[in-house]
């Protein structure tokens, strides 16, 4: 069963990584929010396999099924043919390109020089299945009130959307 | 068992694509979607360091992360919309008028 | 999660045993809802319905199927090839994978996930993308339209179907199916009967997320052809026709699940249930029923015309009586055997009878326009849900600190609900566009 | 005391023309004609009522103190000041109204005159243009005129002498499209200038010697003063105020603007022209007679002055063709029987002779204007005659008229005039002579009018012949009403030995008896019975002559004035031309102003233009040039400089910012790795 985590492990590493890659070089905006969908998706498994059920199924609605439809909703109403057709890089691709590589460079050689100083705990066979209602627990007692202030954060966001979407009456 | 180094690895390599996908995509919306691929890395190292402390305040960040990613996915698209609406444009580098 | 990752491959025996089942049945079943459909539109409207394949048109299901399958198979030249490919299926995988968390009877279950409704819901709300990476796909302005209105139809009213299930959520304490029809059970009431707002808000929301008459405008003949199926044909139609009506068996399940007691039979008691002794005269009544359809399709048989349909009616009779016979055999047999077979037949009731509902709305309600079903989304169905929510808490909270009854507790809950839909009604103020959040 | 109602509000008397003129001139434009008639009339005739009833509580009251001041408000404040004998006084300036026996005669005239005028001028004015105009100058000059005639003090009376004299204008110059008209008014404004400054000059010496200006003070202030008969500064004022008088009553040698001034519609001829306003020198001069009686060379000189405009305007009203023409000039030579009236002391009989003289002047002017109205606007009386039978009415009235203006007895020209001949008489013969002979001359030259018009062949042009017709009703009235009154009019004052009591006379001896009890010797009376019934033969006498002359002339013998004309053909050449006064005045005065005003002209042109102005400017523009370029190069310079120094420098963070969303995101990277470096760094060294 180790083999079997670790094969739906790299399976979904895997998928993240060529999908999110896809997203990033392809042309077609639509295929990229598919390939964003497909990386979302392996995330929410990683997830599954960290024990976070929970988030796992918030990932699905909230982002798949919440932002990422609305992400599609709005590539298809902003018409796209011409921008398809146009060049997708910008000037600072290749400076661009090059910091990002090595920003992860730094990353990598903070991550290789901690290497195996982190380690996940052994998974005992059957943890309780209570992962929803501690979440549930640590979010509505001890992070009360940054859930109220992203509470509020939403409802801005939402008037904010509201009023940007709107037509403008001339 | 996997070590957390495959995680942070994995959540490494997702954050430098996003990176890269924003700084170097003209296409706003794209732009975007890169932005949500950067939080899903936050997000990985979120779920592995809680699941690594056995405490699940990292789900909790989770949560309001992915709570900020959808504030932040409507307004830009509001935005995005009503920039359309005006110029007929999504290109990232027409978008230059706020400058002295 | 212990449950999907066992120490050894036993346990995963039974599971996939029961998805083959429901992969090699459902479009059957799909099939013989669609004749169902036809026969009681037909009878709604004083006429016969197909009569000729079968007796009584009953083989018309599978020379459908057959003619689909056998149709050619057209990509329109601009369409997105790939996406054109790949939206049918996530519509029919989705479907199909929600059923993995459906719990059709105490034992008869994929999986039994401690976040099973939420899994359910996830699951089914990715089905939209196959109907609008398909609209996208096929590169027409009516499939286009189509996917934009269920899109924006689906996003509006998922929010408040998911409420009306958080009332039930609240009142059961749990989100795995099973646990949540022992609540019902333990209650000793169905939830459809202790939160009816919840109830009929989510007949709506469910009626719209399946893109049903009343609310079938992303597929409205008279405006966009067939919307977001205008440019499919063939198999991939029959795909996306599958997905639909799996989608309406599950939302039929999950009503069913959460508000119409799952499994239960009527009145039962299960836990204090002695096998061999006390039967309560209810659990004959299955197999009295299908004993009765038996005899009615015998006495039917010789009035077929041809030969042919008399012998298919001999087999319909003969099914009819195996299965009276399973059914009646259960009561003999123990408990969980008993709970097993029987409740399976109760939830399949219960379905088919939320599904004839659907039916009767559909042949009985005009089309909404789409700013009305905006309107009523959000201006009615939402807010109605979030007093709802509230005033389940309160009842909640009664029930704690006072030791209200369970059902007594709802009752104010329900009033008061039943007050904020009057005042919702009474406001008939033109729908503020931004509310539609898209760009109809 | 509670004084009467009508003395109470006699300030209401000027008030009504007053609003009147006020609607009439903001918003006659908006009215129709008959409500702009009843309208003017119709306060005119309630002034008339008020004066009415004024004069007859004035009446009720006994003898002695026959008296009235209604004082309305403060005018100018008290502004103390030295006089010439060094006294400290006030000037004191009210708006006071008095009311005593003369200027309760006044406004009865201006009023009563003026409103039968008014209904007249509906008829006369009824096809012109402006109607509202008109008859809102006529009211207004109402108003000035009664303040100026119920004023207790020269200032208020300067008023309305000024705001007669305005309207004079206004309305002389009403036809103001006809070049002729406007010249006119000019000549009338411009000439009673002059006579209004040495009226200015008059005040203001009075003021200085008798340190006020109250009509009701000056006795007082003269008996206080112990001035001698004869003082010069007395005299000095005098001739003064007679300045002012000859200008306003067109005496020599100020006369010349009353014969233009008949360019006006012909009721203002009668009204201002020839009742009411060339009036009020003698009025101002009885007013003040206290003044003249203490200074009987200024006396001289009027009653002088007098007699020689009589006789000199009646020369040149003998030989004028034009009906107003003649009028006119009968007019100034009436005047100046009142100024040697005034001039001999006989102030009240001037009086009395103003009054008669509004009677049967005004009505003689109106009868001209029926007559030129009947003629369709002809004004020659060469193209007239025969016009009796066609126009009786007029005809009558204007016969009458013109026996009373004759001095027929018993018209009321006859007692006014042969009152004033016989105080000449008394005072100096010569003076009686001139007064003599002119009265026989007009009689001539009025009868001369009379025949000309109503008698003899008509010599009327034929297109004008066949619509000849009477005037309406609303203007015969008024000339029946009038020639009432000029046949009763004389009867008020009818003298002794005819049986008669003056009651005029004594009526207003208090005006003028006022001041010089002690040292004012009265007119003794006719040296006997006799003396004056044989002064009244001989007059009588003369202008029967007269008459007969006319008749002579003008009926029986038609081509004997042309001969005459012919062989005194310089002298008639003269007349004719007004012996050219015009014309002197023109070479004298007219032309010299013109020529001082180019002068000043050019003055003001090249050297305060020239120099002052455009150099001024001139230098403005150099200065504002010098600071534009300072502005320009070393101000604006230096601002810019700076921007362009700011500019400089900051070019290199503007490439930074280049509004790029992406951009700025790569250098939030930068930053980032920069500082992830600098912990390594930290970390390297923790570690070691």
């Amino acid at each position: 069963m180790q083999t079997l985590n670790q094969a739906l492990f790299i399976f979904f590493a895997v998928l993240a990584v060529v999908s999110a890659i896809l997203l990033v070089t392809r042309r077609n905006i639509v295929h990229g929010a598919v390939f964003l969908i497909t990386t979302l998706l392996s995330t929410a498994g990683i997830f599954l396999l960290l024990e976070a059920e929970f988030l796992f199924i918030v990932q699905v609605i909230l982002y798949v099924g919440g932002i990422m439809v609305l992400f599609v909703f709005v590539i298809m109403l902003v018409n796209l043919d011409d921008s398809m057709r146009q060049v997708q890089f910008n000037r600072q691709w290749f400076v661009a390109g090059a910091l990002a590589l090595v920003l992860a460079a730094q990353f990598l050689f903070a991550i290789w020089a901690g290497r195996g100083a982190l380690r996940l705990p052994a998974m005992a066979g059957e943890i309780s299945p209570k992962n929803t209602e501690a979440v549930a627990d640590a979010l509505f007692s001890h992070y009360m009130l940054p859930f109220e202030i992203a509470s509020i954060l939403l409802l801005v966001a939402m008037i904010g959307a509201v009023v940007m979407a709107k037509r403008r009456v001339e | 068992m996997i070590p957390v180094d495959y995680y942070l690895f994995l959540s490494l390599a997702l954050f430098t694509i996003g990176v890269i996908g924003v700084l170097t995509r003209r296409n706003v919306i794209i732009m975007l979607m890169s932005i949500e691929l950067i939080l899903n890395a936050v997000n990985i190292n979120l779920m592995v360091f809680s699941r690594m402390w056995g405490s699940v305040d990292g789900q909790v960040f989770a949560i309001f992360i992915i709570t900020d990613a959808a504030a932040e996915a409507a307004v830009g698209l509001g935005i995005i919309l009503a920039f359309f609406h005006n110029r007929e444009t999504v290109l990232a580098d027409e978008m230059d008028i706020m400058k002295w | 999660m212990g449950h999907l990752i066992p120490p050894s491959i036993l346990p995963y025996v039974l599971p996939v045993l029961y998805a083959v089942v429901i992969v090699a049945v459902l479009p059957l079943l799909a099939g013989y809802i669609v004749l169902m459909e036809r026969k009681v539109m037909a009878d709604m409207q004083a006429r016969l319905g197909p009569m000729r394949v079968g007796p009584h048109g009953l083989l018309q299901p599978i020379a459908d199927a057959v003619k689909l399958l056998l149709k050619e198979d057209i990509i329109p030249d601009k369409a997105d090839k790939l996406m054109f490919w790949f939206a049918p299926l996530v519509s029919v995988t989705m479907a199909l994978l929600a059923y993995s968390a459906l719990a059709i009877g105490p034992a008869f279950q994929i999986a039994d996930l401690n976040i099973g409704l939420l899994f359910i819901l996830a699951i089914s709300s990715l089905g939209i993308y196959g109907i609008v990476l398909g609209g996208w796909a096929s590169n027409s302005h009516y499939s286009l339209l189509g996917a934009l209105r269920s899109a924006a139809q689906l996003v509006s009213y998922e929010t408040a179907a998911g409420l009306a299930l958080i009332s039930v959520l609240l009142l059961a304490g749990s989100l795995s199916m099973k646990d949540i029809v022992q609540a019902q059970s333990d209650q000793g009431v169905w939830f459809a009967f202790s939160v009816p707002f919840g109830f009929f808000i989510y007949l709506v929301g469910s009626i719209a997320e399946t893109n049903r008459a009343p609310f079938d405008l992303p597929e409205a003949e008279s405006e966009l052809v067939a919307g977001y199926m205008t440019e499919y044909s063939g198999f991939r139609w029959s795909l996306y026709f599958l997905a639909e009506y799996a989608n309406m068996i599950i939302v039929a399940g999950i009503a069913t699940t959460l508000f119409l007691g799952g499994w239960l039979r009527p009145g039962a008691r299960y836990h204090e249930h002695i096998p061999g002794t006390a039967i309560e005269w209810l659990d004959a009544l299955p197999a009295l029923l299908t004993l009765g359809v038996a005899l009615y399709s015998l006495s039917l048989a010789p009035k077929q015309p041809v030969k042919i349909q008399k012998i298919v009616m001999l087999l319909v009779a003969a099914l009819c009586l195996m299965v009276a016979g399973v059914l009646a055999g259960a009561l003999f047999a123990p408990p969980a055997v008993l709970q097993g077979i029987h409740g399976a037949f109760w939830f399949m009731a219960k379905v088919f009878a939320y599904i004839y509902a659907f039916l009767w709305i559909r042949f009985t309600f005009p089309r909404y326009r789409f700013d009305q079903l905006m309107r009523l989304g959000w201006r009615f169905l939402i807010p109605l849900a979030l007093v709802n929510v509230i005033g389940v808490g309160v009842a909640i909270v009664l029930r704690q600190q006072w030791a209200w009854g369970p059902i007594v507790s709802l009752i104010p809950t329900t009033l008061g609900t039943l007050g904020v839909a009057m005042l919702l009604a009474k406001d008939d103020a033109p729908v503020a566009e931004a509310q539609t959040a898209d760009g109809e | 005391m509670n004084t009467p109602f009508f003395l109470e509000h006699i300030w209401l008397i000027p008030l009504f023309p007053l609003l009147t003129a006020a609607l009439m001139l903001f918003y006659g434009r908006k009215l129709a004609n008959n409500v702009v008639s009843y309208m003017c009339a119709g306060s005119v005739f309630v002034s008339f009522i008020f004066s009415v009833g004024a004069f007859f509580e004035l009446i009720a009251r006994p003898e002695g103190e026959r008296f009235f001041t209604k004082m309305l408000f403060e005018w100018l404040p008290a502004v103390p000041y030295h006089m010439l004998d060094g006294r400290l006084a006030q000037f004191v300036a009210a708006w006071e109204f008095q009311l005593d026996p003369l200027s309760a005669v006044m406004i009865l005239v201006v009023t009563g005159v003026g409103f039968l005028i008014h209904v007249y001028s509906t008829g006369y004015m009824a096809h012109e243009g402006g109607y509202y105009r008109f008859f809102g100058y006529l009211n207004l000059f109402m108003f000035a005129m009664l303040i100026l005639v119920l004023a207790n003090n020269f200032l208020m009376m300067f008023v309305g002498w000024e705001g007669v004299g305005t309207c004079s204008y206004l309305l002389i110059g009403f036809y103001f499209h006809r070049k002729s008209a406007s010249d006119a008014g000019k000549k009338a404004f411009i000439v009673n200038r002059v006579g209004d400054a040495g009226f200015l000059l008059g005040i203001f010496l009075a003021s200085a010697v008798l340190g006020t200006v109250r009509f009701s003070d000056i006795a007082p202030a003269l008996r206080a003063g112990h001035f001698q008969t004869g003082d010069p500064w007395l005299t000095a004022i005098a001739l003064l105020l007679f300045v002012g008088a000859a200008g306003k009553s067109a005496q020599i040698p100020l006369y010349v603007w009353l014969p233009d001034a008949m360019e006006g519609p012909t009721p203002v001829s009668a009204l201002i022209h020839a009742a009411t306003m060339v009036t009020a020198g003698v009025y101002m001069v009885t007013r003040t007679n206290a003044i003249y009686q203490l200074a009987p060379k200024a006396m001289g000189v009027v009653a002088l002055v007098g007699a020689i405009t009589a006789l000199f305007a009646a020369t040149i009203g003998v030989v004028q063709n034009d009906i107003k023409k003649v009028l006119a000039y009968s007019t100034v030579s009436q005047l100046g029987y009142m100024f040697l009236a005034c001039g001999v002391g006989a102030f009240t009989a001037g009086i009395f002779h103003l009054m008669t003289h509004a009677f049967f002047k005004g009505l003689l002017f109106l009868a001209a204007g029926s007559v030129i109205h009947a003629l369709s606007g002809e004004q020659d009386m060469r193209k007239m005659g025969a016009l009796a039978k066609r126009i009786p009415v007029t005809y009558w009235t204007m016969l009458i008229a013109t026996l009373a203006i004759a001095g027929i007895f018993p018209f009321a020209g006859f007692v006014s005039k042969d009152l004033i001949l016989g105080k000449a008489y008394e005072k100096d013969v010569l003076l009686w002579a001139i007064g003599y002979f002119t009265a026989g001359m007009t009689a001539f030259y009025m009868f001369r009018l009379i025949f000309m018009t109503f008698h003899g062949t008509s010599r009327v042009d034929h297109e004008v012949e066949h619509h000849i017709h009477e005037s309406p009703k609303s203007m015969l009235a008024p000339l029946v009403i009038l020639a009432g009154l000029s046949i009763v009019g004389g009867l008020v004052s009818w003298p002794e030995i005819l049986g008669g009591n003056s009651h005029f006379v004594h009526f207003l001896e208090p005006v003028v008896g006022m001041a010089h009890e002690g040292r004012f010797e009265p007119l003794k009376g006719p040296s006997s019975r006799m003396g004056e019934i044989n002064l009244m033969l001989l007059s009588e006498g003369l202008v029967v002559l007269g008459i007969l002359f006319a008749w002579y002339l003008y009926i029986k013998r038609t081509e004997l004035p042309a001969k005459i004309a012919k062989s005194l053909n310089g002298f008639y050449e003269l007349v004719y031309h007004k012996y050219y006064v015009d014309e002197l005045y023109d070479a004298l005065f007219v032309n010299r102003a013109k020529d001082l005003g180019l002068a000043l002209g050019w003055f003001d042109a090249n050297v305060i233009n020239g120099v002052g102005v455009d150099g001024a400017g001139w230098l403005t523009r150099f200065v504002s040039r010098a600071s534009m370029w300072w502005d320009t190069w070393i101000v604006d310079g230096s601002v810019k400089l700076g921007a362009r120094i700011v500019w400089v420098l900051s070019f290199p963070v503007r490439l930074i910012q280049d509004g790029l969303v992406q951009s700025y995101m790569l250098f939030i990277v930068i930053g980032l790795i920069g500082f992830l470096g600098y912990y390594f760094y930290l970390a390297h060294h923790a570690v070691h």
